[in-house]
């Protein structure tokens, strides 16, 4: 969302993933599954906000490259950090889940992804290009300085843009700890295709997000069941490199963006 | 006790050269996110171990083989380029991280899951001390044939490409083969430094050719700025010296937690110096 | 009656630098934004004209100007450069490949074809003397090898000679320079003001080009004397009859008793007016045209 | 560039080397200083990176040995500093390097066959004395030259007791998992010869990677073909989410793995999934209390129960403290104490061959049980 919306590329968006993806493992023993998650989500959007009050918005105006390079710096201090409070190791199993029998055996987290995602999508995309809010936010990111001259509230649309996602991060790590567990490095591997799904499906098509990020899961497991699991991933960027390569817009993008 | 010192200064100067290629060349001249040139680098290390290792080439052959290296490199090094005149800005940046990846899969499959190891110096270099000279030699011949670089017409040329295609092919710059071979020399002289390192460490570490890697390399390009001839070697200086010496200096204070104190350093590091200094923007 | 399409060629016109073949057309999208048509006779800017595209806003003036220049390929028909016995001449087709972008090897064609754009394009990172220098083709550059060589070739040169450009040019930048009196010894070109890039522009395309000048709006927010200057620089440009320039200007009170012939465009329609006589009467026509515009 | 930033960087750098030479000249200072009775010893462990959970292990393994060999006041007290390898050969090489400027000459742990491959000819050649507890690459012993040592048998050993337990249970068909790097590569190697020799059929031969997010795929594949029994070479956390999706599913196949599932990674991931897992892990000697005290201390300091690691780090310099104590913390005399010790290790009876090569000891074959509310190891029964 960040970067599709914000076109920032931020290193720390994955991190806060794990880190609220930590917090709900440490407070889900006692206070509740449901209390945890709530503030796990919390603390990610909070953590969002803050690092966009205090690295970006001043960095704005100096470029992309500078914010991409800080928010790699910070990425690189939320790792370190991570290490020392948890260690290195992967942490699995906070909860343990039984797949539904009686449901293609699923399990209960895949269940609420399957349908919560598209809902969560859509939400979005409602959000972003019939209200008022998401119409001015992405004319904001269109055009810094003309957007202070009309005097939309910029500050605080970034803010609420960088909240939302931060949300959504704390959600998917949640889900990722759920599954496979996490570790500090854990959110680079996810940034990569996170990207890939940002610029495949186009910059800011969040729908388009959705279908390049299934598209990019059912490419991996198909190369992990003919090929070999090390392949798997190499083999996928192959596919994305060539798509980018001969769609320069991304599949479902318009508009080649330049920075 | 000089080995220590010795084997950092050869570093410094391998990364220096690879520095050279991606700050100055690609990010100064040519004006692209190149972040994935790391990909060229792991290349020239992965070709040059094949040859002793996979093909049995030894002896004075070796130094043959160093050049065909470098050739092949510079030759695959072109692919990105033809695709950088269809990309921008970090969309390049993007699709060239994914062929660091691919490389490091490639240099995974064939080399074993921890890369070459045993592989043979060529003859006259097999002291450290005979490598440091060598790199250095190369180091000073390329910095000096830049610096001319940035003094002949082509500098022109390459700002004007920088600034706008439009404006340049209307004069009259065929945008498409200077940039082109722009990527071309800038790939060779990874590749180069790939093999020097290749030869230093006689293996390769696919940890060394990770995404990671590559994307702290680049930060450490643009931090170094892409203007001067010394920028190169202070970015490598910086890769190479940063992480050993602060965790050698907190290993005494705070013992096991050295390490994450390292990387929490650099890190911090990193954002001040990009924060608190100013910069051009040399990203198209 | 002083206006009359395509005067008949006699000995002290030019050599023909392009022509404009019948069934010329271009579009973006279904309908076509100009065309030749078929019927009419084939347009030839030669030597020595000073040729304004003249039209309202939106009618394909600077398309027009693209497609002369190679960004644009037409949809059918072609354009060509040079005399069409020439053998060095140039063709645009409609039939070019997609990948194939034309416009570096019309900008080299015999000697140089330059143009400018609607904005001016200044370089932050090069000085003015710079920008001018690149302008000129310098043909030893384009062999790969120049790269190595030239740099080594520097090596021992005089750290004062600026980009290995020789010094007669050296003298003409220079002049040129002056004539629109810009300070050559400004190393950042981004603190110039509008009009001064623009005249750069200007002094780069009259510096590069030999044989042809595409000007978009050369004289859009300049200063009178400076459009002056301009107009005078033109003049002399085209005045060895070899030279041509071609110009998009859609202010009328510009074009009188400077430019000899007008292409037209109204409404899709492609036409080739000379001018000829008196500043009075090239008024009058240039209004009879607005008026058959707009009114 | 601009001449701030070029200063910025350069005071950077400066300080940094500044800091650097102080704490070398303070190392080698303490060295002066340094009573000749503190056994030094340098561990080379990966503590960042892909596999710095490995790292950590190990070194909280060696932590606890260092506090117990200090508790009491009697033996001549061991001090034991970690260097980051960051997984990297040259690092390590330049590590030990540095190690052998401050003065240590035993080594403990260099995490890695092959980066303690790469320091092997600087370790010979400077009269090194290296112990491992995981490098398990078969050459590594004839290459060291004496100087290398390790307390774990090598891969050849452990694949062939796996394959021939699969033989005496008479399954034909084996799928083997394992994971993209040097044990599990060189683990799945071996155990293929061990099968080609047994005649027993591998159906089908599967990799994973370190942390790899989804098992779907891997599992599809190894249904693709029928097998009755499936060999796990991965380490344990990434071993218990596959089991997990095996059990999801419904491949039902007997499921052998090697020692590293002890501990609680595996249990966590998989939960009631690990039932039946069958497992190879070295036999305890006999006085099998101090494997139990062993897990006891570790919980009590860290949590968790420990995983192979922890316990090779542990034994690792146990096993060196009392070589280097009976030899006078002298390295080249530390080899020969080395070679003739027999000690009962926390991981299994510690003794080595003449060529210095490590004797495993009997292996016991274990399967997890539930056992009321959680699951555990008890000795499998035919």
């Amino acid at each position: 969302m960040i970067y599709g919306v914000m076109r920032i590329i931020d290193f720390s968006h994955t991190d806060r993933m794990t880190i609220a993806a930590y917090l709900f493992a440490d407070l889900n023993r006692p206070l509740g599954i449901y209390a945890a998650m709530a503030i796990a989500c919390i603390s990610a959007a909070l953590l969002a906000v803050v690092t966009e009050r205090g690295l970006f918005a001043g960095l704005r105006r100096r470029g992309y490259a500078v914010m991409m390079i800080c928010s790699l710096g910070l990425s690189i201090i939320l790792q370190s950090i991570m290490a020392i409070t948890h260690g290195s190791m992967l942490r699995t199993g906070v909860i343990r889940e039984y797949p539904l029998t009686n449901f293609l055996n699923l399990y209960p987290r895949e269940i609420v992804l399957l349908f919560g995602v598209p809902l969560v999508i859509l939400c979005l995309r409602r959000l972003l290009h019939n209200t008022y809010w998401g119409q001015s936010l992405r004319a904001t990111i269109d055009d810094y300085e003309k957007a202070i001259v009309h005097r939309l509230p910029v500050a605080r649309l970034t803010m609420i843009a960088f909240a939302i996602s931060g949300i959504l991060a704390g959600a998917s790590g949640i889900a990722i700890i759920i599954g496979t567990g996490v570790y500090p490095q854990v959110g680079f591997k996810y940034l990569i295709f996170a990207f890939a799904a940002c610029i495949v499906g186009g910059v800011g098509n969040i729908v388009g997000a959705l279908l390049a990020s299934l598209t990019i899961g059912i490419l991996i497991t198909a190369a992990e069941f003919y090929g070999s699991a090390l392949a798997a991933e190499g083999v996928t960027l192959l596919v994305l490199v060539a798509v980018l390569v001969f769609a320069p817009n991304g599949v479902f993008g318009h508009g080649l963006r330049r920075i | 006790m000089p080995d220590l010192y010795l084997s950092l200064g050869i570093k410094v100067i391998i990364y220096g050269l690879y520095f050279l290629s991606l700050s100055t060349l690609l990010l100064g001249k040519a004006g692209y996110w190149a972040v994935g040139n790391l990909a060229n680098f792991a290349l020239g290390a992965f070709i040059y171990a094949c040859g002793p290792l996979l093909l049995g080439i030894s002896g004075g052959l070796l130094y043959l083989w160093i050049a065909f290296t470098v050739v092949a490199v510079t030759i695959l090094a072109l692919i990105p380029g033809f695709a950088a005149l269809r990309l921008q800005g970090d969309f390049f940046a993007y699709v060239s991280i994914c062929c660091v990846e691919v490389v490091r899969v490639l240099v995974e499959k064939v080399a074993g899951p921890s890369g070459f190891s045993h592989v043979p110096r060529p003859p006259g270099l097999e002291s450290e001390l005979a490598i440091i000279l060598i790199s250095a030699f190369l180091f000073i011949i390329v910095a000096v044939w830049i610096d001319m670089f940035c003094r002949t017409r082509l500098e022109l040329m390459f700002a004007t490409t920088r600034t706008s295609k439009t404006w340049a092919a209307s004069m009259g710059i065929r945008v498409r083969r200077i940039e082109v071979s722009m990527f071309g020399i800038a790939g060779g002289l990874a590749g180069l430094s790939g093999v020097l390192f290749a030869i230093y460490s006689t293996g390769t570490d696919p940890v060394r050719f990770s995404l990671m890697e590559a994307v702290i390399l680049f930060a450490l390009a643009y931090l170094g700025g892409i203007k001067s001839i010394w920028a190169p070697l202070l970015s490598a200086g910086l890769y190479v010296i940063t992480t050993y010496a602060l965790e050698s200096a907190f290993r005494g204070s705070l013992q096991i937690y050295a390490p994450y104190a390292t990387s929490l350093f650099f890190g911090l590091i990193l954002i001040l110096a990009m924060a608190f200094t100013s910069e051009k923007s040399v990203a198209k | 009656m002083a206006v009359h399409t395509n005067p008949p060629v006699n000995e002290n016109q030019g050599p023909q630098i392009i022509t404009l073949y019948p069934g010329l057309s271009f579009s973006f999208g279904k309908t076509p934004l100009f065309e030749l048509p078929l019927s009419s006779e084939k347009i030839v800017i030669r030597g020595g004209d000073i040729c304004a595209v003249f039209g309202p806003n939106g009618c394909g003036k600077t398309t027009l100007l693209n497609l002369l220049s190679g960004f644009l390929r037409p949809t059918t028909g072609q354009v060509c450069f040079g005399p069409s016995d020439d053998a060095h001449g140039i063709v645009i087709k409609s039939s070019a490949p997609r990948w194939l972008n034309p416009a570096a090897k019309i900008a080299q064609w015999d000697g140089g074809v330059r143009r400018t754009f609607q904005v001016p394009v200044i370089s932050p990172d090069i000085s003015i003397t710079g920008h001018i220098s690149v302008a000129r083709r310098m043909k030893r550059e384009e062999t790969f090898t120049s790269w190595y060589i030239a740099p080594i070739r520097r090596l021992f040169q005089s750290k004062n000679q600026k980009y290995e450009i020789d010094d007669t040019s050296c003298e003409e930048s220079e002049q040129l320079l002056k004539a629109f009196n810009l300070n050559k010894s400004i190393s950042n070109p981004n603190t110039l003001s509008y009009g001064q890039k623009r005249l750069l522009n200007i002094a780069q395309a009259i510096f590069g080009g030999k044989r042809l000048l595409m000007l978009d709006e050369p004289f859009a927010n300049l200063s009178t004397s400076a459009i002056a200057i301009v107009k005078q620089m033109f003049r002399d440009f085209v005045a060895s009859k070899d030279r041509a320039v071609v110009l998009v200007e859609h202010r009328a009170k510009n074009l009188p008793d400077f430019t000899n012939g007008l292409i037209t465009m109204r409404d899709g329609l492609l036409r080739f007016e000379a001018l000829k006589g008196t500043k009075e009467e090239e008024e009058r026509f240039i209004s009879k045209l607005i008026s058959s515009y707009f009114g | 560039m601009d001449r701030k930033r070029l200063y910025l960087i350069i005071s950077i750098l400066t300080i940094i080397v500044a800091v650097f030479v102080v704490s070398q000249v303070v190392q080698r200072q303490d060295d002066q200083v340094a009573a000749p009775s503190i056994i030094r010893m340098a561990s080379l462990l990966p503590l960042d990176g892909q596999v710095a959970s490995y790292g950590e292990m190990m070194r909280n393994g060696q932590l606890l040995a260092v506090e117990e060999i200090n508790r009491d006041s009697m033996s001549t007290p061991i001090e034991v500093t970690f260097f980051n390898t960051s997984h990297m050969k040259d690092v390590a090489l330049d590590r030990l390097r540095e190690a052998h400027q401050n003065g240590y000459r035993l080594v403990v742990e260099i995490f890695g066959s092959d980066q303690a491959n790469h320091c092997l000819p600087f370790a010979i050649e400077n009269g090194l004395t290296i112990l491992s507890g995981v490098d398990t690459r078969p050459d590594l012993i004839r290459l060291g030259k004496g100087a290398f040592y390790r307390i774990m048998p090598n891969d050849a050993a452990a694949a062939a007791i796996l394959v021939q337990w699969t033989q005496e249970l008479g399954v034909e068909n084996i799928g083997i998992v394992y994971v993209n790097d040097d044990w599990g590569k060189g683990l799945y190697e071996e155990a293929d010869n061990a099968a080609r020799q047994r005649k027993v059929n591998v159906a089908i031969v599967a990799d994973v990677i370190r942390h790899q997010s989804s098992f779907a795929g891997t599992v599809a594949k190894l249904k693709s073909n029928p097998i009755d029994a499936v060999m796990l070479f991965i380490y344990p956390d990434d071993g218990g989410n596959l089991i997990k999706e095996i059990h999801r599913q419904r491949l039902n196949t007997r499921i052998f793995a090697t020692e590293n599932f002890t501990g609680d990674d595996m249990i966590n991931a998989a939960g009631d999934a690990a039932i039946g897992v069958m497992l190879a892990v070295p036999k305890p000697s006999e006085d099998s209390t101090t494997l139990s005290q062993f897990q006891e201390q570790y919980v009590d300091r860290y949590g968790a129960d420990p995983s192979i690691f922890a316990i090779k780090g542990y034994d690792a310099v146990k096993t060196l403290y009392i070589a280097a104590v009976q030899s006078g913390a002298d390295p080249l005399k530390t080899r020969e104490t080395i070679r003739d010790l027999a000690i009962p290790g926390v991981g299994g009876f510690i003794s080595f061959a003449e060529d210095g090569e490590f004797i495993p000891g009997e292996y016991d074959r274990l399967v997890y049980t539930k056992e009321g509310e959680n699951l555990a190891l008890s000795p499998w029964t035919p």
